[in-house]
C-alpha cells in the first residue's frame, strides 16, 4: 500500500514525532471546540439573558500560558533530537553524488557508475552529496521522509538507510521551471547481493531490480547521440518520437520554418538548418522560438557531441 | 493630551560647531588607524568610532538628546532589531 | 451611557453624503479615512475574486493527470499570480488597511488619522503596485512563473517578466510602510482625552502591533526586491551563484520580512475577532491585558522565526535549533489568545448571528492552522513536510481560515456601520455552510496529500494522489459557490438593504456611538473616555 | 464605556506627531540599508581576502573628501534649524544654499569616482570585474548597490532641500512653524549617518 509507506530508518522517527504531536494537537482542538460549542449552547441568549462581566483570572492565565509552553518545549526537543539523527551520517555510508539540473536527476557512484535512477542496497546507509547545475531543486523521497534543497554553489547533503525492497518516487520540491512536475526519478532498493552484482559487475552488468523498474533502459544499448541527449537531460523537454513536450520535438524538426524572438523583442523567421541548430543548442536564450516557453537552460555540448546530436535530428525526418 | 508642547530645543551654534569638529577629528583618527596599523586594530576602530560618530549626529544634529525617552528607546529598539537580524543570520553562516 | 448615540434624533449628514466633490473624484481625491478604507475594500474584494478564479482554474487542472487544460508555463504563472495577489494585495493589507483605516481613528475618538494625505498616497501606491503586477502578466516574455517567493537563482534565470512583477510588489510594500507609519503616529498622538493605552479597544492594540511590524520588516523586502531587479538588469551578482553569491542569503532576507508578514496578516484579523466575540457574547472580554500584550509578543517573537522556512536549505545547525525553538515559543501567545476568546464565552449571553458564526469559525480554523504549525515546526517532521501540499494546506488554514474568516466576520460585523445598510442575515448564515464544508475538504485534503508526499507547485500529479486531488477540487468548487453567495448578499444589501440602526448588535466601543454611517468628522464633539472598554454589564463587573 | 462630551479642540498642527512620523520613516530607511549591511557583513565573513583586495582599488581620498563634505553639510543644516528658531531668516537661507552646494559636490565626486571605475572595466558584468575572483565581484556588486542607493537618497535630499529653501524664502517656514525644515534636516542627517558607515565598510576595508 503506497499510503504511509515507511521505507527508511528516518521514516519511523518522523512518523513517531508526527503522531505524538498530532495526538496532543487533536486533544487541544477537541477541547477548545467542544468548550466553545458547550458555552454557545449553555449561555445562549435565550437561556442566559444577562451576561456577566468576568474580567479575567490570573491563575487561569498562568496555567494556560505555562502548560502550552512546557508542552511546546517537549515537541521542540523531540523534533530536534530526531533531526540531529537526520544530519549525522554514519561512517560506513556509501557516498553517492546527486546532480540535479532542469529537469532531471543523475547519480554518480564512488566507482564512477552513472545512472538516472538511484539504486540502493537494502539496510545499507547511503549519503547523497547534492549538487545543482542551474537553479535550486529539492531532492525528496517521500517514502524515506527525507528532503534537502539542492542549492547551486553549495555542498548540501542528506542520508538514509532504506529498510524496504521496492522502488520509490524521487521528486523535486522547489519550483525550478516549466517541467518542475516531471523532474521525477525512482529510488530502487534491492537486496545487497543484487546490488553488489551490478555494482562490481563491470560496465555491462544488467541493472538490478529490473522487475520493479521496467522503464529503465540500459544506457549502453543506445546510439551515442541518444546517450548525449539523456546525459544532458535534453529528453526531458524534447521528444524524438514526435510526442509534444515542453520544447519542440526533434522528429521532423530539420528544415522546418520557425518564428524566433530576438532578445530585443523583434521577431523573424528562420529555417532549421545545421548552423541554426548549433546556435540554438549552444546559446538557447539569444533567440527563443515563438510558441514555446523561453525556458531552455544553457548547457553547452562538446564539439563532437554537438555534431552527433545534429546528425540525429537530421535522421529523424 | 498635551497640545501646547514646545516645538523643540534650540541647540546653540557653539555646540553644533564643536560636534562638527569632533566628527572631523574622529574621521581623521579612523582613516589614520585603518591605513597605518594592523587589520585587527582597524576593525576595532571601525566598530567603535563609527557608531560613536553616528551617535554624535543622532544626539546633537538630530536633537535626539532633547527628545522624549520613548523616542530614544525606539531608536535603540530599531538598531537592536537590525543587529538581531544580522546576528541570527550569522548563526546560519557561522555553523554551516 | 449613550450620550453620543444621536443618530436617531439630530439631523446629520453621513460621510457618504458630505464633501465638495462629486462622482468618482469624491472618492479618489478624498483624504477621509473612511472613504479610503472603502476604496481599499472595493479594490481588495475585486482582486480577491480574480485570485479565487485562478485558484478554481488550478483545481480544475488538477482533476485529471492525462488531460491538461493549461500548459505547465501557464499553470506556473497561475500559482505565482494567485500567491502574489492573495498575499500582497488581499490578506496582507486586508484587515489592517480596510478596517484599520475605517475604524482605528473612530475607536480612539479621533477625527482622522495623523497624516490624511499620506494615507491617500498610500492607497495610490497600492493601486499602482497592483496595476504594475497585473501589467507584468501581459508584457515582456510571459507572466512571472517563479512562485510568489521569487527564489533566486530561478527568478534570475527564467525568461519571464520577473522584474516588473517584483517592482509592483515593491510599490505594494511602500504602501504598507506608509500605512504603518500613519497608524503608529495616530495611536500615539490622536487618542481622545482619557483614552489611555489600557482603555483602547483590542482591535487598536492589534493594529498598532501590526503597524510596527510593517514599519520594521517591510524595508528589508524592499531592498531585497530592488537587488533582484538590479541583478536582472545589471547583473550585480550578490545573489547569483555563478558570481559567488549565495542563494540562501536571498531566502534569509526574503523571510526576514515575509515571516513577520504572516503576523501582519493575522494580527488585525485577531483584533477584529476580539471585537466581535464580546459584542455577541454580551459580556466583557476575558483577559484584556493578556490579549493586548500577546499581540505585542506575537509581533516581537514573530520577527525571530523566519528561518523555519529554510530547514531543508542546508542552513547551519545552530540556526536550525534557534529558529525551531522560537517557532514553538511564538505559538504560546497565539494559544493565549485562543484560550481567552473561549473563556469570553463563559457566562456570556451569546447570540450566534452571522458575524459571530464567522468569528467562531475563525477560532476553529485558526486553531487547526496553528496546531498544524506546531507539527511542522518540529524539525525532523518539517524535513518531510517542507514544500509539500501539507504546507499549502497549513498556510491556507492560517491565512484563509484565519485572516480570511476574520475579514469576513469583521465585514459582517461592521458592514451596517460602514454603509448604513443591513444585509440579509439568513443568506449570510446560509453562505457559511458551503464555505465551511468546502474549506475543510479543500485544505484538509491538502494536509493529507502533503503528508503522503505530494509536492507543491506541480502542474500535474502522480496517479497515487488522484483521489485526494479530486476531493480537494470538489471542496474548492463548493467553497467558491459559498464565496459568491456571501459577497452577492452584501452587494445586494448595498443597493437594496434596509437602513441600519446606529447600533444593531449592541456594541459598546466608540464606533457604535456614532450614527450609521458615521458623519464626516466622526464625532460632533471629541468624546472624553472615563473607563475601560467592553463594559456590557456594569452591575457584574469586578 | 462611559463617555462625556469635552470641549471641542480647534484643529491645529501636531508638530510632535509630524516629527514622530518622520522618525518612523527614518527607521524604515535604517532597515532598508540594514538589509545591505546584513549582506555586506555576511559576504565579508565569507570572502575576507577578496573584500580586502576590493577595497584597495577604491579611491580613499575621494571617499574621505565626501565624508568631510557630508559632515559639513550636516552641520549647515543643523545651523539652519537653530537659525530659524532664533528668527535669523538670512542665515537659514544661506545655510540651506550651502548644504545644497555640498550635496552637489558630493554627487560630482561620486560621478568622477564611478566613471573612473567604469572606464577601467570594473562594473557589474564589466570585462575586468569578470576576471576577478568571486568575492571581489560581490564586493563591487555591493559597492555599486550601496553607493547607488545612497546616491539616490542624496538626490532626493537635494530636491527636498530646494523645496524647503523656497518655503523659507516665501515665509511658509518660520521661527514658529519650522517643522518641515526640521524633518528635512532629520532626513539629511540620516543620509549622512549612512555614509558614515559606508566609508569604513567600503573604502577603509583594505
Amino acid at each position: 500500500m503506497p499510503f504511509f509507506q515507511q521505507a527508511s530508518t528516518a521514516a519511523d522517527r518522523v512518523d513517531e514525532v508526527f503522531l505524538a504531536i498530532t495526538a496532543v494537537c487533536v486533544v487541544f482542538l477537541v477541547l477548545i471546540t467542544s468548550l466553545m460549542v458547550y458555552f454557545v449552547i449553555k449561555y445562549n441568549r435565550k437561556r442566559h439573558p444577562r451576561g456577566e462581566d468576568i474580567e479575567g483570572n490570573t491563575m487561569l492565565e498562568v496555567v494556560w500560558t505555562a502548560t502550552p509552553t512546557v508542552l511546546f518545549l517537549f515537541m521542540f526537543y523531540f523534533g530536534w533530537t530526531n533531526f540531529d539523527y537526520d544530519r549525522s551520517v554514519p561512517r560506513d555510508a556509501m557516498v553517492i553524488n546527486v546532480t540535479a539540473r532542469q529537469w532531471a536527476y543523475s547519480f554518480t557512484y564512488p566507482n564512477g557508475k552513472q545512472t538516472t535512477q538511484l539504486f540502493l542496497a537494502l539496510n545499507k546507509p547511503a549519503k547523497m552529496n547534492l549538487h545543482s547545475l542551474d537553479v535550486i531543486h529539492g531532492f525528496y523521497i517521500p517514502a524515506f521522509r527525507i528532503k534537502e534543497d539542492v542549492v547551486p554553489g553549495r555542498d548540501n547533503y542528506t542520508w538514509f538507510t532504506p529498510t524496504k525492497l521496492g522502488s520509490f518516487d524521487i521528486m523535486c520540491t522547489v519550483i525550478c521551471g516549466v517541467d518542475h512536475a516531471n523532474m521525477l526519478s525512482k529510488a530502487v532498493v534491492v537486496p545487497v547481493s543484487d546490488f553488489e552484482k551490478w555494482y562490481f559487475g563491470g560496465e555491462d552488468a544488467p541493472l538490478p531490480g529490473q522487475a520493479d523498474a521496467a522503464a529503465v533502459i540500459p544506457l549502453k544499448s543506445e546510439s551515442p547521440a541518444v546517450a548525449v541527449l539523456k546525459a544532458k537531460a535534453c529528453e526531458t523537454c524534447h521528444s524524438i518520437d514526435g510526442s509534444p513536450m515542453v520544447g519542440p520535438t526533434f522528429r521532423g524538426l530539420y528544415g522546418q520554418k520557425h518564428i524566433v524572438k530576438e532578445a530585443g523583442g523583434a521577431e523573424r523567421e528562420v529555417v532549421v538548418d545545421d548552423a541554426y541548430l548549433a546556435k540554438a543548442i549552444q546559446d538557447p536564450m539569444v533567440e527563443t522560438v515563438k510558441g514555446y516557453p523561453p525556458a531552455m537552460p544553457r548547457n553547452p555540448l562538446a564539439e563532437g557531441d554537438l555534431k552527433q546530436v545534429i546528425d540525429l535530428i537530421k535522421s529523424l525526418n | 493630551m498635551e497640545h501646547a508642547e514646545e516645538q523643540g530645543h534650540v541647540v546653540p551654534y557653539r555646540t553644533l560647531v564643536k560636534v562638527w569638529l569632533l566628527l572631523l577629528i574622529l574621521t581623521a583618527v579612523l582613516v589614520f588607524v585603518s591605513t597605518a596599523f594592523h587589520e585587527a586594530l582597524s576593525v576595532a576602530a571601525l566598530l567603535t568610532l563609527t557608531p560613536l560618530k553616528a551617535g554624535l549626529v543622532f544626539f546633537y544634529f538630530m536633537h535626539l538628546k532633547y527628545e522624549r525617552p520613548f523616542l530614544k528607546a525606539m531608536v535603540f529598539m530599531v538598531l537592536g532589531v537590525l543587529i538581531l537580524f544580522i546576528g541570527l543570520t550569522f548563526l546560519d553562516i557561522s555553523y554551516r | 451611557m449613550n450620550t453620543l448615540a444621536h443618530g436617531e434624533a439630530s439631523s446629520y449628514r453621513s460621510f457618504l453624503e458630505s464633501g465638495d466633490r462629486k462622482g468618482i473624484l469624491a472618492w479618489i481625491l478624498s483624504t477621509d479615512h473612511k472613504r479610503i478604507g472603502i476604496l481599499y475594500l472595493a479594490c481588495m474584494v475585486s482582486l480577491f475574486f480574480v485570485a479565487v478564479i485562478i485558484g478554481v482554474l488550478m483545481r480544475i487542472e488538477q482533476l485529471s493527470t492525462s488531460h491538461h487544460i493549461f500548459p505547465p508555463a501557464i499553470y506556473n504563472a497561475f500559482f505565482t499570480v494567485h500567491g502574489v495577489i492573495m498575499i500582497f494585495m488581499f490578506v496582507l493589507p486586508g484587515a489592517s488597511a480596510v478596517f484599520g483605516n475605517f475604524f482605528l481613528p473612530i475607536m480612539i475618538g479621533a477625527r482622522d488619522v495623523s497624516f490624511p494625505r499620506l494615507n491617500l498616497m498610500s492607497w495610490y501606491f497600492f493601486i499602482v503596485g497592483a496595476l504594475v503586477v497585473i501589467a507584468s502578466l501581459f508584457t515582456g516574455d510571459g507572466p512571472p512563473d517563479a512562485g510568489w517567493t521569487f527564489y533566486v537563482p530561478f527568478s534570475l534565470r527564467t525568461g519571464t517578466n520577473i522584474p516588473l512583477g517584483v517592482f509592483g510588489v515593491f510599490l505594494l510594500g511602500f504602501s504598507s510602510i506608509l500605512t504603518g507609519i500613519n497608524f503608529i503616529t495616530t495611536v500615539h498622538r490622536m487618542r481622545a482625552p482619557g483614552m489611555t493605552w489600557h482603555h483602547m479597544p483590542l482591535f487598536v492594540w492589534a493594529t498598532y502591533a501590526t503597524a510596527w511590524v510593517q514599519v520594521l520588516a517591510t524595508p528589508i523586502i524592499g531592498v531585497t526586491l530592488l537587488l533582484v531587479i538590479a541583478e536582472r538588469i545589471f547583473g550585480i551578482g550578490v545573489f547569483d551563484p555563478a558570481k559567488g553569491g549565495d542563494p540562501v542569503l536571498y531566502q534569509h532576507l526574503f523571510w526576514i520580512y515575509s515571516h513577520p508578514a504572516v503576523y501582519i496578516m493575522i494580527l488585525p484579523a485577531m483584533g477584529a475577532i476580539t471585537e466581535v466575540i464580546p459584542t455577541f457574547a454580551h459580556r466583557t472580554i476575558f483577559g484584556y491585558r493578556a490579549i493586548a500584550y500577546s499581540s505585542i509578543g506575537i509581533a516581537g517573537l514573530g520577527s525571530l522565526v523566519w528561518g523555519h522556512h529554510m530547514f531543508t536549505s542546508g542552513m547551519g545547525n545552530a540556526a536550525n535549533l534557534m529558529f525551531s525553538l522560537f517557532t514553538f515559543l511564538v505559538a504560546v501567545p497565539s494559544a493565549i489568545k485562543v484560550f481567552n476568546w473561549t473563556a469570553t464565552l463563559y457566562k456570556g449571553s451569546i447570540e450566534v448571528k452571522p458575524p459571530m458564526l464567522f468569528a467562531l469559525t475563525f477560532v476553529f480554523l485558526f486553531s487547526i492552522g496553528g496546531l498544524t504549525g506546531l507539527i511542522q515546526g518540529a524539525l525532523n517532521v518539517n524535513v518531510h513536510l517542507h514544500d509539500t501540499y501539507w504546507i499549502v494546506g497549513h498556510f491556507h488554514y492560517v491565512m484563509f481560515g484565519g485572516t480570511g474568516m476574520g475579514f469576513f466576520a469583521a465585514l459582517l460585523h461592521w458592514f451596517p456601520k460602514m454603509f448604513g445598510k443591513m444585509y440579509n442575515e439568513r443568506v449570510a448564515a446560509i453562505s457559511w455552510f458551503p464555505i465551511f464544508i468546502g474549506f475543510n475538504m479543500l485544505y484538509g485534503g491538502m494536509l493529507v496529500l502533503g503528508y503522503l508526499g505530494m509536492p507543491r507547485r506541480y502542474y500535474t500529479h502522480l496517479p497515487q494522489y488522484s483521489t485526494g486531488h479530486l476531493i480537494a477540487s470538489i471542496g474548492g468548487f463548493i467553497m467558491a459557490i459559498g464565496l459568491v453567495l456571501f459577497f452577492a448578499n452584501l452587494v445586494v444589501a448595498l443597493f437594496k438593504g434596509k437602513k441600519a440602526e446606529s447600533n444593531p448588535w449592541g456594541g459598546v466601543t466608540l464606533e457604535w456611538h456614532t450614527p450609521s454611517p458615521p458623519p464626516l468628522e466622526n464625532f460632533e464633539e471629541i468624546p472624553v473616555i472615563k473607563d475601560r472598554p467592553y463594559i456590557f454589564n456594569p452591575e457584574t463587573a469586578q | 464605556m462611559s463617555t462625556a462630551p469635552a470641549h471641542a479642540h480647534p484643529v491645529h498642527k501636531d508638530y510632535q506627531g509630524a516629527k514622530f512620523g518622520m522618525w518612523l520613516f527614518l527607521f524604515t530607511e535604517i532597515l532598508l540599508f540594514g538589509g545591505l549591511f546584513l549582506l555586506y557583513s555576511i559576504y565579508r565573513s565569507m570572502y575576507p581576502i577578496d573584500f580586502h583586495n576590493g577595497g584597495k582599488h577604491l579611491n580613499v581620498i575621494i571617499g574621505v573628501a565626501n565624508t568631510v563634505i557630508l559632515l559639513t553639510s550636516s552641520l549647515t543644516v543643523a545651523v539652519a534649524i537653530t537659525a530659524i528658531q532664533k528668527g535669523n531668516k538670512k542665515l537659514t537661507l544661506a545655510c540651506l544654499g550651502v548644504t545644497i552646494v555640498f550635496a552637489l559636490m558630493f554627487l560630482a565626486n561620486k560621478y568622477i569616482e564611478w566613471s573612473a571605475e567604469i572606464r577601467h572595466g570594473i562594473y557589474p558584468n564589466g570585462p575586468e570585474l569578470l576576471k576577478m575572483p568571486n568575492g571581489e565581484k560581490i564586493f563591487y556588486g555591493l559597492y555599486y548597490s550601496m553607493t547607488g542607493l545612497h546616491g539616490l537618497h542624496v538626490l532626493a535630499g537635494i530636491i527636498a532641500l530646494l523645496i524647503t529653501l523656497d518655503f523659507v524664502r516665501r515665509d511658509k517656514i518660520t521661527g514658529t512653524d519650522f517643522n518641515k525644515l526640521e524633518n528635512v534636516g532629520l532626513y539629511w542627517h540620516l543620509v549622512d549617518v549612512i555614509w558614515i558607515f559606508l566609508l569604513p565598510l567600503l573604502y577603509l576595508a583594505a
